[in-house]
């Protein structure tokens, strides 16, 4: 390969960071990666763009000795290297955030922080709390964070944790002499506003003595924070353009190899009848251990958004109107009867649909199919009698995965082995497959989803409105809150405190919201 | 309410050629078969060892012998796929056996039907506790355990208790075409009967869904308390059948007459290939399980292993089994 | 300290209390020692069991590896059977005896990858057969004055078996608080896959948590053997199930990652409280069992009451 | 359609004699080999099968019932034309299955300690013979000698053994009956440690801090709960408590001897591995025939005896006697039909 020959290794002045070369990996019926090309240089932040199972975690896990990759070349610094395990990678000095949060929930923020590398904090197997603390505090004193380092991790917020793992991969910087590379995949998806700003501070911070490798499918933030954006579709690298003048419309033309919409909310689809429908779903001085007093109507083809900081108690009312967090007061009805929130099949039976914000652990049985994950709600459809009938579930399956784009080998593939965007879909079409739908409960529905997939999201959530679906959206962000919702409920310290209408051609600006969530 | 309509997806440039099938690959179906190369293996061990052991008559014994620990561990798969454990299988079968030579003198042939009723009822009794109480299934099968125990102790009166009429379960100890033991026969019956029911209904995902995933499976609006609980019934059903093999196998009831069962059927279930975590694995496999287990407890002392020897390599050998029959790829952490 | 630390100490208080109550028996000095001295064993398999149990897997071990160091120590020490005197040193290779035996268990589990229930299942009867080896038919009595005397000999009115129990609970916590292995076993419940992640080798740790039980269960194999002054095959019968129950009890969940050796070392009272308390009483020995099966489930679930949610998972 | 037997083959009481000495199979079966009495057994077993020039086939089951009677299955459903076998029934509800067993396969079968009372060994012709001690008179026995021990009165506590066995059970109806011929000894509590030298140790502590100085004695239902009882008491520092168990095992022998325990009854468990395979031998050779065996040999009791400090020296070390073990000789030391 000429390339090699041709390897700048002798000027080291211009040395790239890292380098990949043609990499390819194979996994059953996919190829993940087909010859991926990637150079990250000194002192940039690289943005790694792609639809969902665009490849993008796989080369990550490349880099960071996770995944052995079936051909190809990884150069670190001008040096061929072979990463067993993420301690090779650590001594080479690239580390990573995991798109899945990756922390041990019962060890202090401390230890977590620490993990793998104690270095003074333990000596000949010995706990040294005084130190490990003090390193921990240094790391996350370099992000600004706040957080006890010697609170159990469990008992910190989302953010709180994903501030844990930056402050855990800074620690590279202590392992080498050389200038890491940090690798974050998707680490604003559960952040805040704020939080995202500390993040990119910290990451252009960073960019004095490190490289770093940033992706997200938020494209304005990739654009914000990155001097260069390399794009992969279907495991192959399409091309790289420098951020400076770039737009999120030309990113996502080189993601998708096509023209996108730009309207991505779809709000031209957005119908609203002018007869006063009765509400669908009626919620009256609702109260449980987070929440109190919560009112809230919702008719049906309505989205309404709920938006707040965290605390302020809006995962725990939609879980309290599915029946999976007990209420201690307050009446629900649906279409006038009351719903039955002593259990989830109540609300199940009801014609009333969740899906959770945490994807992995409650939204879908990883070890199970697509097949069988997309049914395992609505076992009628694929029903004759008690019997489940194989062709009636191959056509109904092979519908959806054909609806909703949904990239897999097969439907008897295993769910925990699609990218995350694609495992979002098939828990979104668990509810759809029986078309009996009433009040869709949407926490987070597009954490991790590519900017296509997104919009198909929207798209599929404004038709099931249309249809006459009742939407409660506990949106990403306030952008997308407004850009779907007909109505806007803001919650603050367990109560709703104002309502915001949102009509199309109306909305609300985020500012606006801002002010109400404080 | 109408199904949305929804409008056909965007042309999806990059997908790849669907070739893949969901059938399982040629690997994939030599571990599933994993269980019986260990029983053949095992049976041709013991047949060197001792060329007289592989005759006719000696496996219509084994396979006669094997049948309560079948059913005990076809049973308790069931809650082991669900995540749990039933530790009370050995002692409710124990007590089960008192129930029938209690009852058989007024009950007749109904008996074996009130005893297999009466030890499901009791299995249900612990599934409810566990999920409405909220204890884990291994404390409230142990605390079951212990009150089996007692209550067998009482009502036996600390004794055996003997079957005078064999009428009622005569049948038991016919043969199938001549070859095949009755009792066997319906322990494979009960293994056939149960899984066909479970893969045929949505039984199978929500007993899976359950075991992988227990939340996932609850806020996807599955029945995840009703499965368990059925599969505690089931679970003590079972140890209801298995007592009246044994029962009229030994012509007795006793209030301790199944309890050094509890480890060879557990043993039977992991050796078998099912995880013991949860969601994978199956009653066959616990079948195949139960007889590597039974030939070893009679295989090894009768071709003339002597009883400290028999004891270690019992030991090497049903860990050897699961290093062999354990399916790997879909147990990702082995506890 | 959270509620679910809270119950079981609450638990023992108050069945403490019914019992005192009960019986006059049952509050006096002699009997709280007698209590001391009857937890000394199951306290010492507690500690090792905990580790396993922290981890997220299980031991069932402990019969095996008891009676092969039982009968290991008998054979060693000044005893009937042989002219060996070997003493403290004896008992220090029954210890390791049953370090090896655990590091077996550990090392099937990762290198096997099966599942720790089955090889602890398997390394217990390789021990029993090891032990019915040793035992040869004749009952190894010990005449080591010293491996006597730790049951016989008292201190501050218990007996020197109970002090070493004690040891043990406190070496057991240093180790889990303070040392890399503890805190690993710990974060191995939690969420091992992590670890990897982390570049964390799981399984020399792994292995090290089995071999330490081992040690543990070894040295319980002794105590038993110095206060029955013979060495039993049957030594460790039934220490693993009521180990398994203690530390349950006190709190320590099966899916690992939750608990510690206080927590269990509370359990063992606990346990030990009922039964004696049971016999004190004078319940009849055929509900015995049945009446302490009966509490410790009452116990569980008032102790998992207070911190019952939603969708939670009880597996 | 279903038959009646697997095979054909087997079935039907062998015709007594047919078979050379050389072509008998022994098979001796006890719980385990992890206690002395019952490895004590298996090697008389043994030492009666070198006499005879064979060997005897050692099986265990680990105190399993299940495991036995799968055992035996097994055993049965290989060749039995002249198999012998001399079984410990694990309790009295595991020797039916096994004698109906033998009965059908034709094998030599004789049973010691478990029998259920209404079950007759004369309605068999395989089952040659059933040999227990008897239970309540040992029980008595020791009984009596722990009320001489502690004065003819006081306070004395027992332990139970394994309460579904029979053998438990006489004992204590034993203990019960010399209650009755001593009314000033008191029974101030009763538990099980399941024969257990393990569980005895604790459940005797904590009796002896229920009712402290009022225990005056210690009965046990065998000797190695005896044993656990003992350590108990030095423990607990009392050397005043008489004990009494069953079995005369080594140990108990020894304690016996230096004074510590009081009295235990004998149990010779040479003798008892090595005459059921010898009555097995002889009917199988047709020395013997079962029809001449005597009804009242068929089920009987064996000799015992009280061991106490007096006589403890004539027990220490038991030895088979290979003249037990003749033809004419086997039913010796019969002290007559089990009642
Ligand atoms: N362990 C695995 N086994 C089988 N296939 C896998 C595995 N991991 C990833 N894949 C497949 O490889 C492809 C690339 O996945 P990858 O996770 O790298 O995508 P991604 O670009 O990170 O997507 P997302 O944006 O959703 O995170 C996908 O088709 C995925 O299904
Ligand atoms: N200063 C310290 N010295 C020693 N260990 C500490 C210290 N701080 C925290 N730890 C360890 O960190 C763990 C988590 O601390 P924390 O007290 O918050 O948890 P916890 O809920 O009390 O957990 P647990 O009850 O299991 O100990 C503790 O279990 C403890 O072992
Ligand atoms: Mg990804
Ligand atoms: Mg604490």
């Amino acid at each position: 390969m000429s390339a090699v020959t041709t390897h700048p290794q002798e000027s080291p002045a211009t040395v790239n960071a890292l380098e990949v070369r043609g990499l390819v990996k194979h996994y059953p019926g996919v190829k993940a990666l087909d010859g991926v090309d990637l150079v990250v240089k000194q002192n940039e932040v690289l943005g790694l763009a792609g639809e969902n199972g665009a490849g993008k975690s796989t080369l990550l896990k490349a880099l960071v000795g996770l995944v052995r990759p079936d051909a190809g070349e990884i150069w670190v610094r001008g040096e061929k290297v072979r990463l067993r395990s993420v301690v090779d990678a650590a001594d080479h000095g690239i580390g990573m955030v995991f798109q899945e949060q990756s922390l041990v929930p019962n060890l202090t923020a401390a230890e977590n922080i620490v993990l793998g590398s104690e270095g003074a904090g333990v000596r000949r197997g010995v706990y040294r709390w005084d130190t490990m603390r003090r390193l921990a505090q240094e790391q996350l004193d370099k992000i600004g964070s706040h957080i006890d380092p010697l609170a159990r991790t469990d008992s910190l917020s989302f953010a709180e944790r994903q501030m844990v793992e930056i402050a855990k991969v800074l620690r590279i910087e202590e392992r080498t002499s050389h200038p890491p590379v940090i690798i974050l995949d998707e680490p604003t998806s559960v952040l805040e506003s704020a939080e995202i700003e500390t993040l990119f501070t910290q990451v252009r911070r960073l960019r004095e003595f490190a490289s770093v490798v940033f992706v997200s499918h938020r494209l304005d933030e990739v654009l914000d924070v990155c001097d260069r954006v390399s794009v992969l579709r279907g495991g192959q690298s399409v091309g790289e353009v420098p951020t400076a003048g770039a737009e999120p419309a030309d990113l996502h033309r080189m993601m998708i190899g096509s023209t996108g919409s730009d309207d991505h909310y779809h709000d031209g689809l957005a119908e609203r009848s002018d007869e006063p429908a009765r509400p669908r779903l009626v919620v009256k001085n609702l109260s449980g251990r987070t929440f109190r007093d919560v009112d809230l109507e919702v008719h049906a083809g309505e989205i309404v958004g709920i938006v707040g900081v965290h605390g302020s108690g809006r995962e725990d009312v939609c879980r309290a109107l599915f029946g999976a967090e007990p209420t201690l007061a307050g009446e629900v009805t649906l279409d006038g009867e009351k719903l039955d929130l002593s259990g989830t099949r109540g609300a199940v039976a009801s014609g009333v649909g969740y899906v959770p914000a945490e994807r992995k652990i409650e939204g879908m049985v990883g070890p199970m199919s697509v097949a069988d994950n997309m049914m395992l709600t609505k076992q009628k459809a694929r029903c004759t009698g008690p019997m489940v009938v194989p062709k009636k579930q191959a056509t109904l399956v092979d519908t959806w995965i054909e609806r909703l784009s949904i990239r897999t080998p097969h439907r008897g593939t295993q769910i925990g082995r699609l990218s995350g965007g694609n495992q979002q879909k098939v828990v979104l079409a668990r509810w759809l497959v029986a078309g009996d739908i009433r009040l869709l409960l949407l926490d987070h529905p597009t954490r991790g989803l590519d900017i296509g997939a997104r919009s198909e999201v929207y798209r599929l959530m404004r038709e099931l409105a249309n249809s006459g679906v009742a939407t409660v959206l506990l949106a990403d962000s306030l952008e997308e809150a407004i850009g779907m919702s007909d109505r806007i409920i803001v919650m603050n310290d367990g109560r709703a405190t104002k309502e915001v209408s949102c009509p199309s051609g109306g909305k609300p600006t985020p500012l606006d919201l801002v002010k109400e969530m404080v | 309410m109408s199904t949305p309509v929804i409008a056909d997806p965007v042309a999806n440039p990059a997908a790849e050629p669907a070739v893949v099938t969901g059938a399982p690959t040629a690997a994939q179906r030599v571990t599933s078969f994993m269980p019986v190369i260990a029983l053949v293996a095992l049976l041709a061990a013991l047949t060197i060892a001792d060329p007289d052991f592989l005759t006719q008559r000696s496996l219509t014994a084994a396979v006669r012998t094997s049948a309560p620990l079948v059913v005990l561990a076809a049973g308790a798969t069931l809650v082991v796929l669900c995540g749990g454990i039933d530790l009370s299988i050995a002692a409710l079968c124990s007590l089960s056996t008192v129930f029938f030579a209690m009852w058989l003198p007024d009950l007749g042939g109904l008996t074996i039907l009130a005893v297999v009723a009466a030890a499901g009822a009791i299995g249900a009794v612990q599934g409810i506790a566990h999920v409405v109480l909220r204890i884990p299934s291994f404390v409230v099968t142990l605390g079951g355990m212990s009150i089996f125990s007692a209550i067998a102790l009482v009502i036996s009166d600390a004794g055996p208790i003997r079957v005078i009429d064999r009428d009622a379960t005569a049948w038991l100890n016919l043969y199938v075409a001549g070859y095949v033991p009755m009792s066997f026969f319906v322990a494979v019956l009960v293994v056939a009967v149960v899984s066909l029911v479970i893969k045929l209904t949505p039984l199978e995902s929500f007993v899976r869904a359950t075991g992988y995933s227990e939340s996932a499976a609850r806020l996807a609006g599955t029945p995840v308390d009703a499965v368990k609980v059925a599969a505690f019934t089931v679970s003590g059903a079972c140890a209801g059948l298995a007592a009246v093999m044994l029962a009229s196998r030994n012509f007795s009831g006793s209030p301790t007459m199944a309890d050094n069962l509890l480890l060879p059927a557990v043993a039977a279930i992991v050796v078998g290939g099912t995880a013991i975590t949860g969601g994978h694995g199956s009653l066959w496999r616990s079948l195949t399980g139960a007889l590597v287990v039974t030939l070893l407890r009679v295989g090894l002392p009768i071709v003339g292993v002597p009883s400290a020897w028999e004891q270690i390599l019992y030991g090497a050998i049903i860990v050897a089994a699961v290093a062999l029959t354990l399916d790997r790829s879909k147990v990702l952490i082995i506890k | 300290m959270s509620l679910l630390d809270a119950g079981p100490p609450i638990a023992l208080v108050v069945i403490f209390a019914v019992f005192a109550a009960l019986s006059s028996d049952f509050r006096t000095v002699g009997n709280l020692q007698n209590i001391m001295d009857a937890a000394a064993v199951l306290a010492v398999v507690a500690c090792g069991i905990t580790f396993v149990l922290m981890m997220g897997s299980i031991d069932l071990s402990v019969p095996g590896v008891m009676g092969a160091s039982a009968i290991a120590v008998a054979l060693l020490v000044a005893n009937n059977r042989n002219g060996n005197d070997w003493g403290l040193l004896g008992i220090l290779v029954a210890i390791l005896l049953g370090a090896g035996l655990g590091l077996l268990s550990g090392m099937a589990l990762v290198s096997l990858r099966v599942p720790s229930f089955m090889t602890t299942l398997g390394v217990s009867a390789v021990g029993l057969g090891v032990a019915t080896l040793m035992f040869a038919g004749v009952q190894p009595n010990i005449d080591d004055e010293m491996l006597h005397g730790w049951a016989v000999h008292r201190f501050l009115g218990l007996a020197y078996l109970t002090w070493i129990a004690v040891g043990c609970v406190l070496v057991g916590w240093l180790i889990q608080r303070y040392s890399r292995l503890g805190r690993y076993a710990y974060a191995i419940g939690g969420a091992e896959e992590v670890l990897a992640l982390s570049g964390v080798k799981v399984a020399p740790y792994k292995v090290a948590v089995f071999t330490l039980a081992g040690a543990f269960y070894g040295l319980a194999g002794v105590m038993v053997t110095s206060q029955l002054s013979a060495g039993l095959v049957q030594a460790g019968k039934g220490y693993d199930f009521a180990a398994i129950t203690a530390a349950v009890v006190g709190g320590t969940l099966l899916t690992g990652g939750r608990g510690g050796v206080l927590h269990s070392a509370v359990g063992v009272l606990l346990v030990t409280v009922l039964t004696n308390g049971l016999v004190q009483v004078g319940v009849s020995p055929y509900w015995q069992g049945g009446v302490q099966g009966l509490i410790v489930v009452a116990a569980v679930s008032a102790a998992v009451l207070p911190q019952r949610r939603r969708n939670q998972v009880t597996k | 359609g279903c038959s009646e037997e697997a095979g054909g083959t087997g079935g039907g009481g062998a015709e007594a004699g047919g078979c050379a000495p050389e072509d008998v199979v022994l098979v001796g079966q006890v719980r385990n080999e992890s206690n002395p009495y019952e490895a004590a057994w298996l090697d008389g077993g043994d030492a009666f099968a070198e006499q005879v020039g064979l060997s005897q086939d050692r099986l265990t089951y680990d105190g399993d019932s299940t495991k036995q009677q799968e055992q035996i299955t097994q055993l049965l459903a290989g060749d039995t034309e002249c198999l012998v076998m001399n079984i410990l029934p694990n309790g009295d509800s595991d020797t039916l299955p096994i004698v109906e067993g033998a009965q059908d396969a034709g094998a030599y079968l004789v049973t010691q300690w478990n029998k259920p009372a209404d079950v007759n060994v004369t309605d068999y012709s395989q089952w040659l013979s059933h040999i227990t001690y008897d239970g309540v008179t040992s029980g008595q026995q020791i009984g009596d000698a722990l009320a001489e021990a502690i004065g003819g009165s006081g306070g004395i506590i027992a332990l139970q053994g394994i309460l579904d066995t029979g053998a438990a059970k006489d004992r204590f109806a034993g203990l019960e009956a010399s209650l009755e011929e001593n009314p000033d000894v008191e029974l101030l509590d009763q538990q099980t440690a399941n024969f257990s030298r393990d569980e005895a140790l604790a459940v005797t502590k904590t009796l002896l801090t229920k009712h402290g100085d009022d225990i005056k004695g210690i009965w046990a239902a065998n000797d190695d709960m005896a044993l656990g009882a003992l350590a108990a008491l030095e423990q607990a520092g009392r050397d005043d408590v008489a004990v009494v168990g069953i079995d005369a095992v080594p140990d108990a022998l020894t304690a016996i001897g230096d004074g510590s325990m009081t009295a235990t009854v004998s149990s010779d468990g040479p003798w008892q591995g090595g005459i059921g395979l010898a009555i097995g031998y002889c009917v199988a050779t047709g020395e013997l025939s079962v029809d001449d065996i005597a009804d009242e040999d068929r089920a009987w009791f064996a000799e015992q005896f009280l061991i106490t400090g007096d006589n403890v020296g004539d027990f220490t070390s038991p030895e088979v006697d290979a003249a037990d073990f003749e033809c004419d000789n086997v039913f010796s030391r019969s002290q007559g039909a089990i009642s």
